[in-house]
């Protein structure tokens, strides 16, 4: 175990703003495209149920 | 008035659809900017040194490869014809477009800038003084550059014309842009330069909506 | 040559040149609610000039026109009362068509309802492609987005250059209705076009112009 | 309607429940990985010596960089089967795989620049491997902008393979040369200090993290690529099958 | 063999008639390289330094710039159209398209940098490496370019598009070609760096017309 | 299906799809010397994608087009058979109509002749207007230039996507007895258009495309 504290941890020898922003950042965004992802096919799938909807209306007629 | 919310709203849906459009200008100024170190070699020291000049001749050229785009599509699609015989004042019309053509071109180099500046190594202060010459400055060359736009409408080479009329009225703008960021490193201050920006500003805001709208109507004769 | 009251658009002694070639002169008529004006003559013999002419796009060489008595020239109320459609589809590719008229309705200062336009498409036959950016759509669809305006708009003067090109017979039919229908409501039409178009209602003027 | 040749619409239908099937195994296991790198970054690797705890960016940077190279390369490879072999499932994974390549590229120069901040005192050099790092982003930006801007996604998936293979044949010529061109002017001012002596267990730590980077980039283009088949195929009956289903 | 006389013909003649557009690039780039000056001040030593990498990025965005008018008249009109049905070798009339190209937006630049570079204070055997590396180069850059442009045919914003593509696929040109200077005046001698210009002209040679040619067949679809 | 030895062009079970629209499907037909193709419909139907189609410019979603039994993709003899022209017009607006018509042949293969090209503009009515720009010459007459080529060029298959439009009647005339001639000489002519066009030579025949 590297640090003696969990203070001592968050301060990174100095440089926690540079260690935390790399990490945090990368990780935000992976995170964001994760969620992006989710999103995009939340749209899709709305949209493939409207086509549906109209197809079968059409099939109706 | 409610011209102006149309106009504006179409032109803000159009920057939209054409996205790259805008990304056009703001990639361009992103190139010519990180281009120069690969031309001029990595010396952080001569870098430094030209920083300011690079991004504000980009910003210049930058902005002037997008005036074509002001007038040119609605005058090839038939547009402005109708913008011409539309019962509006022709000077709301003109100021609307303008403001629309700063958001999609000027504002964005404005708020690249201090990550471009970053790469050249301009820091702290400096780069206060070079956003803020950059934010009183694009406005004043897309209100200027929408005259230059305006009269060579339709014109053979167009682009080439266009140049030449606005580079002149440019250059004050870019010796007093480039000048402040020069003038707070060295301790004198950018007070004086950022002023006079500003008192430009003023200008271009009063008179070129009158002398656009009469350049168009000039060039669709 | 006395003003009627009821002449709305009188043109005189029009006389046009472009490059070295007069191509014509000593063109004049009047125009009064419930009129069409077709304008004749072979390709290139000055048909699409003459109509720019009397939108007040192009200067004539001699002669005037006025409106309600005032020349057209920084005349609002003309270009409040005029729709001109040319050669140049005046629409944006990357719009759609329903983006594009509400723009163009908008510019002109009125606005156009969602429903009236979703109407207006419906009976010009471009239900379903409202939404597809302009540039996919067909030479004749093109068309007709433009031409939706005259759909939804009440202006009383309309001139029109070669309108019904590239539409097929449907399109036709549907706009000779429309023409007679704003004929009979006291519009007035100004028109070219090499096809036949025989209208049944409005009083037919004609002006031809030689080569 | 029955003429149209839909054998070669077939693949992408079997591949969408494969790839569905595959899915949550890949993503998984990437958590897991990054769990343990994480902790190895952390908590087993030493401080070291002459950068301190500031070096520790090392093990998101590297990974993140070896990625960015890795999945242009094999991005450039499904797009040319899909240009030689009309295959329109390797264009979809290509396609799929270029924004998480991106990513990856954009992660290594900021980490980088994180990283360099301390170190060097600048957040930006003109050094070689920094610049080819820049200049393979905008390759990257590149293939995904003109795949965007194309509707036609026949037409997309084709000019995509074309500026992919066309990147690919440069990415070590613009290597080359922008080394040399660093090491010509270069003086002794400033040069990526290489960690001294990569001690065991951060290389394993590095090696960890890259594996967790792998596997998260093969479940995201999985997920991707399933989005890009529904997209395309919208009309199709087999997906309208597949909504009744859902239903 | 006679479409490439006829495509050359024809393509010369445009550009005559349409002058200003060869004029633009021209003058494009004299005044980038004017510019630059008035933006980071005069002093001489630095501009001696930055000479060769502002006349080759110059050279570089004047180029790039030229690109969106390689085929897009042709498009626009429905030419392109024609000669993708024309029975004779598409890769011949894209090569002879570029040759004129070169001719009408290169072969300029060339010829005008000897002056813009002695603004620079760049003299002597360096002005002579400067003049032969634009030589070499601005054809690659054109061969290159035409694949950009090719793709980009037709596209919403295509002008950024192309910068885009392009770009990363310039560097290469202009780090050997602004390389090439600052080798002879420090005295390494610039043949090495010359002989590298040229291996990238032959590649691009072989290579290109055949991309471009496919390219076009897919942007016409 | 036996292939004739007549029928030199022969296409089938051509399929369309535009976005996520399915155009047609399974069209197919041959065509022999001195044959006319009619391909009629709304617009929007797809017929100027047919006839892209056609002359190789879009790839049929399925089926094949073959000139005399070859596929017509990479075919070369194919290219130097036809003349296609869309509703683009393929013309410099900065070139006058003679050097026009010059590079649009040379660049097809063969070299017209001064005096032939001068010939060819006085048959389509562009007479003293040879030497002006193209820009300045009016919508039909644009058309016109456009059309010369197929005056002076010998080619057995034309596919014309909409020709007259815009062409005033004696223009039309002109063009009718064009098309006849090239039947009458065993040429094929494969066409759209909105107007009625009755030619009396040629065996007609016809395809009809539902939106
Ligand atoms: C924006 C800045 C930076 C960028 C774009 C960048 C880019 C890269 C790339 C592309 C690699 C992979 C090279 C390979 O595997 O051959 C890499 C590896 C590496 N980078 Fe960076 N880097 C940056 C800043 C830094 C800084 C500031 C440091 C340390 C002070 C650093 C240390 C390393 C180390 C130690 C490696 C591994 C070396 C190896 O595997 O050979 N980098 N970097
Ligand atoms: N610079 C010029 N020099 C000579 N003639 C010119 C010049 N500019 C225009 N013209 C002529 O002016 C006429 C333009 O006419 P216009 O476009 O009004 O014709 P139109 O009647 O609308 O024809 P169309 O039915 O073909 O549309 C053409 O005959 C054209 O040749
Ligand atoms: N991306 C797209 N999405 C949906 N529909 C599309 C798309 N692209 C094209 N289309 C449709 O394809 C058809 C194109 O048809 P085409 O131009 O061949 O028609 P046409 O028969 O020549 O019509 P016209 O008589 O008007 O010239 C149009 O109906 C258009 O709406
Ligand atoms: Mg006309
Ligand atoms: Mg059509």
């Amino acid at each position: 175990m590297n640090w003696g504290s969990f203070s001592a941890f968050l301060h990174m020898g100095g440089y926690a703003f540079y260690v935390w922003s790399s990490f945090g950042l990368s990780f935000a965004l992976l995170a964001f495209e994760l969620v992006q992802l989710s999103l995009r096919k939340r749209t899709l799938l709305k949209r493939l149920g409207q086509i549906q909807k109209l197809n079968e209306h059409r099939g109706n007629k | 008035m409610s011209i102006v919310f149309w106009v504006i709203k179409r032109d803000l849906l159009l920057a939209m659809r054409r996205k790259s459009d805008v990304l056009t200008t703001l990639f361009f100024f992103v190139i010519v900017t990180s281009l120069f170190p690969l031309g001029v070699g990595p010396e952080p020291q001569l870098l430094k040194a030209i920083g300011p000049g690079v991004l504000w001749v980009g910003a210049l050229l930058a902005t002037m490869l997008s005036l074509g785009r002001m007038f040119a599509a609605d005058h090839a699609d038939g547009t402005l014809e109708q913008m011409l015989i539309c019962p509006e004042s022709l000077s709301l019309i003109v100021l609307s477009k303008v403001v629309v053509h700063w958001l999609a071109t000027g504002l964005p180099l404005v708020l690249m800038s201090p990550l471009l500046g970053l790469q050249f190594g301009i820091e702290g202060e400096a780069l206060r003084v070079l956003t803020l010459s950059l934010l009183l400055g694009t406005p004043v060359l897309s209100l200027v550059g929408a005259i230059g736009a305006s009269l060579t409408l339709g014109l053979r080479g167009g682009g080439v014309l266009v140049s030449l009329l606005v580079l002149p009225l440019y250059i004050p703008v870019l010796i007093f842009g480039a000048g402040a960021v020069d003038a707070s490193t060295s301790g004198i201050g950018a007070q004086g330069h950022l002023s006079l920006l500003g008192a430009l500003l003023v200008l271009a805001l009063l008179a070129t909506p009158k002398a656009v709208a009469s350049a168009l109507r000039i060039s669709l004769e | 040559m006395v003003l009627t009251a009821e002449s709305m658009l009188e043109a005189t002694e029009l006389a046009c040149m472009r490059g070295d070639r007069i191509l014509f002169t000593d063109v004049g008529f009047r125009l009064a609610p419930g009129e069409f004006l077709h304008v004749r003559g072979p390709n290139g013999s000055g048909k699409s000039s003459l109509l720019r002419m009397l939108s007040g796009l192009l200067l004539p060489e001699a002669g005037t026109v006025t409106w309600q008595g005032r020349n057209i020239k920084n005349n609002e109320e003309y270009h409040r009362a005029l729709i001109y459609l040319g050669h140049l589809n005046g629409i944006k590719e990357e719009l759609s068509a329903m983006e594009n008229l509400k723009i163009t309705c908008g510019l002109a200062g009125f606005d156009v309802e969602e429903k009236d336009a979703l109407d207006a498409f419906e009976r010009i036959g471009l239900f379903g492609r409202e939404h597809l950016p302009t540039k996919v759509l067909s030479q004749g669809q093109r068309r007709r987005v433009m031409l939706s305006r005259l759909l939804v708009a009440q202006t009383p003067l309309w001139i029109l250059d070669e309108p019904i090109v590239a539409l097929d017979t449907d399109a036709i039919g549907l706009m000779r209705s429309l023409f007679e229908l704003h004929l009979e409501n006291g519009g007035m039409l100004i028109m070219t076009t090499h096809q036949e178009l025989e209208l049944s209602a409005g009083i037919y003027k004609e002006i031809r112009l030689t080569s | 309607m029955s003429k149209i040749n839909w054998y070669k619409y077939s693949a992408p239908v079997t591949f969408y429940g494969l790839a569905g099937k595959m899915f949550p195994g890949f993503a998984i296991l990437s958590a897991i990985l990054f769990a343990i790198g994480l902790y190895i970054s952390f908590f087993v690797a030493p401080t070291d010596a002459t950068q301190g705890d500031a070096y520790r960016i090392i093990f998101i940077h590297v990974p993140a960089a070896w990625m960015s190279m890795f999945i242009y390369v094999v991005m450039a490879a499904y797009a040319g089967i899909g240009l030689a072999f009309n295959t329109r499932l390797s264009a979809m994974m290509a396609q799929a795989l270029a924004p998480t390549g991106a990513l990856f590229c954009f992660i290594a120069l900021f980490t980088g620049s994180f990283w360099g901040k301390p170190m060097w005192g600048a957040w930006w050099v003109w050094d070689a491997r920094l610049t080819s790092q820049l200049i393979l982003f905008f390759l990257y930006v590149g293939f995904i902008s003109l795949q965007a801007a194309i509707d036609d996604p026949r037409r997309s998936d084709r000019a995509g393979a074309l500026i992919a293979l066309v990147g690919v044949i440069n990415v070590p010529i613009i290597y080359f040369s922008v080394k040399w061109w660093n090491t010509l002017h270069q003086g002794a001012s400033i040069s990526l200090t290489k960690a001294p002596s990569m001690a065991h267990t951060m290389l394993l730590g590095m090696l960890i993290m890259a594996l967790a980077c792998w596997m998260y980039t093969i479940a995201v283009a999985l997920y991707r690529v399933r989005l890009i088949i529904l997209e395309r195929e919208r009309n199709s009956t087999w997906v309208s099958d597949l909504m009744k289903e859902m239903k």
